[in-house]
């Protein structure tokens, strides 16, 4: 019972994203510490070390990956992202190491898509994000048609900032909208990071009165800030925004501001009757830590486990391609729903009965789950500030 | 003494003017200074001295009107480095060395920038300008500013005289020397010229003005208000009333 | 141009130029005195938000916002002294104090900033307004506590202003970043000063993160974006007036908020460095400093 | 003299035999990752001392030297399918070219309003690598940058070992160069500004060419270091423009000790083994940035010149 | 009470830099009412003898009265506020402040305020050009124009004492006179002077007394109206190779 499978964690200790980063390592000692308590796996006690990736720089991201490659007893690392790029993939096929992956699904799927048998042991819990560009026309049509929603015009402005990520889900939107036949009056690029003023673009919001406003930036405290600023002189408009209220600290610092808007979410947390381990997960979490997780602690709390049920496969850690073989075949399901791998890009599949998109409306302080109806926990209702 | 015989003097200044503002700190000053002559200029506190020496020199300003010819040729829109190049080696009332230099580099540096030496051949100028000056071998290597006072205008002399310029600019040497030095510098002086260096020299130490100067200019609120002979010149009342005051007269 | 967009910018740039003005007259205030620039600026900031946060927040006291503001500046102070004991002083006769300042100020960043994130954890955080709801200034909506920026920090500027100009203490602060030797030399205690500046340095940063605490997030690295910007403001300004440092902090933001309208958002950064690298080409001594020499 | 003159060549010879042994004694990747890292960032500091420390320029832009290196390398190599020898050499050329762009306007400025457009400069260069994000991937960065290849040898095998030897070898080029220039006439000259500008030009050196010239011979090694660290690395991201890495990077001119060259190369070494062997230690997130900002004080402190003036006196005055 | 015959009072002072004494023991007095003269080559420790005694430089050993108070435990500002008043040699003053600022700031102890405004007509009436010159920079002040401005602040100070380091560094001859005069008139209102001054001829048209410095010591002590004239100073100083 003497012998150790460390856990490498890659996660921003320091810098801008450590409140990410602590979720991240602390969702994993949860699970170790649960596994430990429960007396291990295959003769294998587990240790979480950390590899602290900063402010993702390559070298940062490269120094931490060395450090925790460098040690014998690491034989898997999971994070919730690395790095921008994900470019650490490629060190770790180089490796043959098992790496589990949650953000940056576009990225991950550019990386493994091309060749994904050079990736053996590389697997992302994040579906592919098209979802996010493709889901949203129909989910409101059906608001329109179920009479949840009524709606002044078919204008729609969109908003983003210049990273990867926003920006691909606002072209996509843009497309999808205006092949409805909607009209987008707008689709501004913004410079990636703090944003202190949406002022400017609301005011030409205000001027194109459109009944919907997208805003894929998906810093919390930049979300925080927009509504702050939209309310000051809301539009008859419903207000959706990526991502960002997800995260805890957006309720706490938006409050009642918050009622109202509108989210969607890919490999979040499937909090809802019907798949009680998200509740199980979530519970744990804040009976621990004392406050509520956001995406990336339940998320290395369930590749912890994924990468348990793989050692319990196989047995022996060091036998890396097997692990990564075994954590390919995974079909379970996880507090994001239920998870299988695509082998063609060894990202999660999406779908209802796989890793569902949800849309939420945050009212009253709370996250309501509207779509899909067959998960929904509450209905959609009329924000407050629209007539 | 070296006797030039060009047409053109070496050096003509032509209805130089320098304006601050409302204030003329120069105006309208024109001389001529002949090849190997020392050339005293003195005048009263903020007469425009010092701003004469800047002008010609472009350090770190030019004139605002006026020109300046060097052999004929004029220079006051040349750039200032080019105008050093060109012969024109000035030194600042000011303290101005090299500071972190030592002193051998503070005069190497004249003799590869100013003379466009390089190698063997600008370290034999650099040693040679520092023996002409007489500072000791064993202060060559010390830092350019932890020399003494005295030390260090040697050296502003030697790092000028390596560059072989035509014109030496000497702006308040003796400020601040004990008499014995007052003396030893206007033999440096002498010497200098004496190689065929014509210097222009600004100077509140009569005793020193008067010795080396073969013609002697005076300013008062930037206007040349006499200019000849030095024994001559301090007999002038205008100058004596302006400059000189009482006592000095008398001396 | 209607007049709601110039409402519009004019008071968004003001915003931002009372923001700059109140940071950056801080920094430009330690570099007349001292002659060095205070890199560490930015994280006094942070921390005066920080420790108003505590106050007013989870020390759960629910005192009155006014005293964990007074309590917050208080601290600040202290802050300020000790930096400048520790990292400052050492180095006075040094002539490089430029340089090694930078180093030393900039491992305090470091070492606040870190040491805020252990202290008070990554998390957004934000303070409650001092003043709540909204106003309606010149036909264009903002937050009353923005209001109060721009009304308090012409106030506080002025203060500052007047002090140094016309109390003895006040010159004597100037007299001393020029040339301390001289200024002992008239009976000016350049010790006491020089930990006075920092002090007044320290709680003008702090005040400025309170202040800005509850219009924006706080976090550890809050105060990096401002200090940059001041940094540029006490330049460009022209080194080592205050005056001046004010005008540029205001003209830059009213520019800012012009750029953010016209060109977005996207590229009013580029434009505004662009901007100023040509205004310095044309005055190489800064907006207002005199010319050299 | 000559006694000093042996000492001075014996620890430098050993230094570079154990520079060429550390790859066979150390087999482990991480600590040989640490050696490469910590080589790029030594040639980095320490041309940017060549214009900071000894010409006196407040060159705040330096670092955005090395990230258009490591953009220029990363393009050249990805896209444009040139051999990434080459790529590297481009990389220091295209940053020594921007180097001549930003001195048209700092040749003009004095001192300190120097900060401000070398900034500006390297605020200027991010905006426009991450507004192009169609060539330059962004704030996503450039993945899967080819590495280099020398006769066939593939240097993604053998733990590093064929990367620690390009690392050192130019680092120990840039020294060599860096070190050589500052003895030069041109070195002299530079020196002879940071001293006193006006006297210089009644020396007839030309303050404009002057520092145009060195701004591009220290962005040239940078530029180089960046492309090395595109290729090595396999990525151009632009973080390489934050303020942290600057921070980092000065904190190793100065700790290390201006105008010595050598200093850098010292402290970029002891500051990155110092803050990775802290990573070590469990639980020390910010602490180790606390710890480390505390020991350059301490640094300062007891050496304001410098770590360099640990090793010798002559620290902070060198040249001929 | 203490001996208050004397203003100034220098005992064994040693002081210096870095790792070197300038002065080994330096000892030397000033009356009250009493013009002395400081005289000596360059670089021999006159400028540090008044730099230990204002407290610019912390002196390492001996004591300083003034007045018959001990400086001892007094700083740089103290030492300004009891009266004794140091202008320095070659002073850059204060380069972005304007004259009439500088002047008015340079009146900073209490004691100095309040005779701010007699003050300053004095010096001004003193040297004209400042006035002429209020709103001018320090720094584009020529060379004679700062020291009359490095003076001027000294007298802004409201001495009870002044020390004067080589003040007329840059005057042309008649301002010399004219600054002679001037001096002679402050010292006659009272005010104990120490000069330090390289014009032999100025010092001795000042002072009652004058020491001779050699390598941080005091070597001799000269009376005025006694038998000594300037060449045989000059003889006794350097030797016999004077010319001009
Ligand atoms: N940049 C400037 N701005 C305004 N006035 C200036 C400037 N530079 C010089 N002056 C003024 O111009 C006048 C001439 O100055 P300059 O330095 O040439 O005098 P000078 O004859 O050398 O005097 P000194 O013998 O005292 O050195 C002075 O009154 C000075 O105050
Ligand atoms: N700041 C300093 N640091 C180190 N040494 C100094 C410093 N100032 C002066 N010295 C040295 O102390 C010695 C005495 O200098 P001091 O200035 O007292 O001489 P001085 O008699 O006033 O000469 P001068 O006539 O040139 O003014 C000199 O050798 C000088 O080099
Ligand atoms: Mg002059
Ligand atoms: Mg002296």
């Amino acid at each position: 019972q003497d012998k150790v499978a460390k856990i490498g964690v890659l996660a921003p200790m320091t810098g801008g994203a450590a409140a990410d980063g602590n979720e991240m390592v602390n969702g994993a000692r949860l699970a170790v510490e649960e596994i430990n308590a429960a007396g291990g796996i295959a003769g294998y006690t587990f240790e979480v070390v950390v590899g602290d990736t900063q402010d993702q720089a390559a070298d940062t991201v490269t120094s931490a990956f060395e450090r925790l490659a460098g040690d014998r007893d690491v034989n898997v690392m999971m994070t919730g992202y690395a790095s921008g790029s994900n470019f650490e993939i490629e060190l770790m096929a180089e490796q043959e190491m098992p790496y589990i992956i949650s953000a940056n699904a576009a990225q991950t799927r550019d990386i493994i898509a091309p060749s994904p048998d050079d990736f053996p042991t590389v697997w992302s819990i994040s579906p592919s994000y098209d979802a996010y560009e493709t889901a949203m026309v129909p989910v409101i049509q059906q608001l329109l048609d179920g009479g949840a929603l009524e709606l002044p015009n078919k204008k729609v402005a969109l908003i983003s900032s210049d990273n990867p990520y926003s920006k691909t889900i606002m072209e996509g939107l843009q497309k999808n909208f205006e092949e409805a036949g909607w009209e987008v009056t707008s689709a501004d690029l913004l410079p990636f990071g703090e944003i202190n003023d949406w002022r400017a673009f609301l005011a030409g919001v205000r001027q194109a009165a459109p009944s919907i406003i997208i805003n894929t930036d998906y810093l919390p405290g930049n979300a925080a800030t927009f509504m702050t600023q939209f309310l000051e002189q809301p539009t008859d408009s419903l207000v959706f925004i990526q991502y960002a209220p997800s995260v805890p600290e957006f309720l706490d610092l938006t409050k009642d501001r918050a009622t109202g808007v509108v989210y969607n979410m890919l490999g979040g947390v499937l909090d809802t009757p019907q798949n009680p381990r998200a509740a199980e997960v979530v519970g744990k979490y804040e009976a621990k830590y004392g406050a509520a997780p956001g995406v990336y602690g339940p998320a290395l709390y369930e590749q912890v486990y994924l990468y348990a049920d793989a050692l319990a496969k196989v047995g022996d850690p060091t036998d890396r391609l097997a692990i990564g073989q075994a954590i390919g075949e995974t079909e379970k399901q996880i507090a994001a729903g239920m998870l299988r791998f695509d082998p063609e890009t060894h990202l999660a599949v999406q779908g209802e009965d796989a890793i569902p998109i949800q849309f939420f409306q945050i009212w009253d302080g709370k996250r309501e789950l509207f779509y899909p109806a067959r998960y929904a926990t509450e209905e959609f209702q009329t924000p407050p500030w629209m007539k | 003494m070296a006797q030039s015989t060009h047409e053109a003097p070496l050096l003509e200044v032509r209805n130089v003017e320098r304006r601050f503002g409302a204030l003329v700190a120069v105006n309208d000053v024109s001389f001529t200074v002949p090849a190997g002559q020392v050339f005293g200029i003195a005048g009263p506190n903020g007469s425009g001295k010092s701003t004469l020496f800047n002008v010609m020199t472009g350090i770190p300003f030019g004139p605002s009107g006026g020109k300046v010819l060097l052999e004929g040729r004029e220079i006051q829109h040349l750039r200032a480095h080019e105008i050093s190049r060109a012969g024109i080696a000035r030194t600042f009332q000011k303290d101005a060395e090299f500071a972190t230099l030592s002193a051998f580099e503070n005069a190497y540096a004249g003799a590869v920038y100013c003379a466009g030496l390089s190698g063997v051949q600008a370290r034999d100028e650099a040693a040679k300008a520092l023996d002409d000056v007489g500072l000791g071998e064993e202060r060559r290597d010390k830092a350019a500013g932890d020399l003494t006072v005295f030390e260090r205008k040697q050296l502003m002399i030697a790092s000028a005289i390596a560059g072989r310029p035509r014109i030496l600019l000497l702006d308040e040497p003796a400020a601040g020397l004990t008499r014995p030095e007052v003396s030893a510098l206007a033999e440096l002086i002498r010497t200098v010229n004496g190689r065929g260096v014509t210097v222009l020299l600004i100077e509140h130490v009569l005793p020193l003005l008067l010795s080396v100067s073969q013609h002697l200019m005076i300013l008062n609120h930037g206007s040349v208000i006499a200019s000849g002979k030095p024994a001559e010149v301090v007999r002038d009342p205008q100058v004596v009333e302006a400059y000189l005051g009482k006592r000095e007269a008398a001396l | 141009m209607t007049m709601d967009m110039i409402s519009a910018i004019l008071v968004s740039g003001l915003v931002l130029g009372s923001v700059y003005a109140l940071m950056a007259s801080g920094l430009s205030l330690v570099w007349t005195t001292l002659g060095i620039f205070n890199f560490a600026h930015g994280s006094l900031m942070a921390l005066g938000a920080y420790f108003a946060w505590t106050m007013t927040d989870a020390a759960g006291l629910n005192l009155w916002l006014g005293a964990g503001v007074a309590i917050a500046v208080a601290g600040m102070v202290g802050v300020g002294i000790l930096i400048e004991r520790t990292v400052i002083r050492p180095f006075y006769d040094d002539k490089d104090i430029l340089l090694i300042t930078v180093m030393t100020t900039l491992a305090v960043m470091i070492f606040l900033e870190k040491g805020i994130q252990f202290m008070w954890g990554a998390r957004l955080k934000q303070l409650e307004p001092l003043v709540p709801g909204q106003v309606n200034l010149i036909g264009t909506t903002i937050s009353a506590q923005e209001a109060l920026i721009i009304v308090l920090a012409p106030l506080l500027l002025g203060a500052l202003w007047a002090f140094l100009r016309y109390s003895n203490t006040g010159r004597g602060i100037r007299a001393v970043g020029q040339n301390p030797a001289a200024a002992k030399l008239i009976g000016v205690d350049v010790s006491k000063l020089f930990i006075l500046t920092f002090a007044l340095s320290a709680a003008l940063a702090g005040l400025t993160g309170i202040l800005l605490g509850s219009v924006r997030f706080i976090t550890p690295t809050f105060g990096a974006e401002p200090l940059v910007k001041a940094l540029i403001i006490v330049i460009f300004g022209g080194l080592g007036s205050l005056s001046g440092t004010i005008a540029a902090a205001y003209i830059i933001g009213v520019v800012e908020a012009a750029l953010i309208f016209f060109v977005g958002i996207y590229w009013a950064p580029s434009m505004l460095f662009a901007l100023l690298i040509a205004v310095l080409m044309l005055r190489p001594q800064g907006l207002f400093g005199k010319t050299v020499r | 003299m000559p006694v000093a003159f042996n000492m001075k060549t014996l620890v430098v010879a050993a230094v570079l035999i154990l520079g060429l042994l550390v790859p066979v004694f150390v087999e482990d990747t991480y600590v040989r990752h640490l050696f490469i890292i910590a080589f790029i960032y030594a040639i980095v500091a320490a041309s940017w001392d060549l214009s900071l420390g000894y010409a006196g320029i407040f060159n705040f832009g330096h670092v955005a030297f090395f990230g258009i290196g490591v953009y220029a390398t990363g393009l050249c190599a990805k896209l444009l399918g040139i051999d990434p020898w080459i790529a590297m050499l481009i990389g220091g050329v295209v940053a020594s070219v921007a180097a001549a762009v930003v001195a048209l306007p700092v040749v003009r400025l004095q001192g300190i309003y120097v900060v401000l457009v070398t900034f500006a400069f390297s605020q200027l260069v991010l905006q426009f690598v991450i507004s192009q994000s169609q060539i330059t991937g962004g704030t996503q960065g450039l993945v899967r940058v080819p590495t280099i290849e020398l006769f066939g040898y593939n240097f993604l095998r053998d733990y590093k070992f064929g990367y620690y030897y390009v690392a050192f070898a130019l680092l120990v080029l840039s020294t060599l160069c860096l070190r050589f220039i500052t003895r030069t006439d041109f070195g002299l000259s530079i020196r002879a500004l940071r001293d006193n500008e006006d006297y210089g030009l009644a020396r007839g050196i030309p303050i404009g060419l002057q520092r145009l010239k060195v701004l591009v011979a220290s962005a040239f090694f940078a530029g180089i270091a960046g492309g090395f660290f595109a290729i090595y690395l396999r990525v151009a991201s632009p973080e390489v423009f934050n303020f942290s890495t600057m921070a980092l990077i000065l904190s190793m001119v100065l700790v290390g000790g201006t105008s010595s060259i050598y200093g850098p190369v010292i402290a970029a070494l002891v500051l990155t083994f110092i803050s990775e062997g802290l990573a070590n230690v469990d639980g020390l997130a910010e602490g180790r940035f606390m710890l480390v900002a505390i020991a350059m004080v301490l640094v300062l402190l007891f050496f304001p010149k410098g770590l360099v003036s640990v090793f010798g006196k002559r620290a902070g005055k060198s040249g001929a | 009470m203490t001996n208050i015959q004397r203003a100034l009072e220098v005992e064994n002072l040693r002081a210096g830099y870095d790792a070197f004494d300038v002065l080994q023991g330096m000892s030397l007095h000033v009356g009250v009412g009493e013009r002395v003269g400081l005289f000596g080559p360059n670089g021999h420790g006159k400028t540090t003898l008044l730099n230990a005694v204002s407290k610019l430089i912390q002196p390492r050993a001996g004591s300083v009265r003034f007045m018959g108070e001990s400086l001892e435990a007094r700083s740089a500002q103290e030492i300004v506020a009891m009266g004794l008043v140091h202008v320095s040699q070659a002073n850059r003053m204060f380069p972005d402040m304007e004259i009439m600022e500088t002047l008015e700031l340079a009146a900073y102890t209490p004691r100095a305020r309040k005779d701010r405004k007699a003050n300053l007509e004095h010096v001004l009436e003193l040297f004209p050009r400042l006035a002429e010159r209020r709103r001018q920079e320090a720094k584009t002040l020529s060379g004679g124009e700062r020291q009359m401005l490095s003076i001027g602040v000294g007298l802004m100070c409201a001495p009870r004492m002044l020390m004067l380091d080589e003040p007329t560094l840059g005057l042309s001859p008649k301002l010399k006179d004219e600054l002679a005069v001037a001096i002679g008139k402050i010292s006659a209102d009272g005010i104990p002077l120490l000069l330090i001054e390289q014009d032999i001829a100025f010092v001795l048209s000042l002072v009652d007394r004058m020491y001779l410095i050699d390598h941080g010591e005091i070597t001799r002590e000269v009376a005025r109206g006694g038998d000594v004239d300037h060449d045989e100073i000059m003889d006794m100083y350097f030797g016999g190779h004077v010319s001009s």
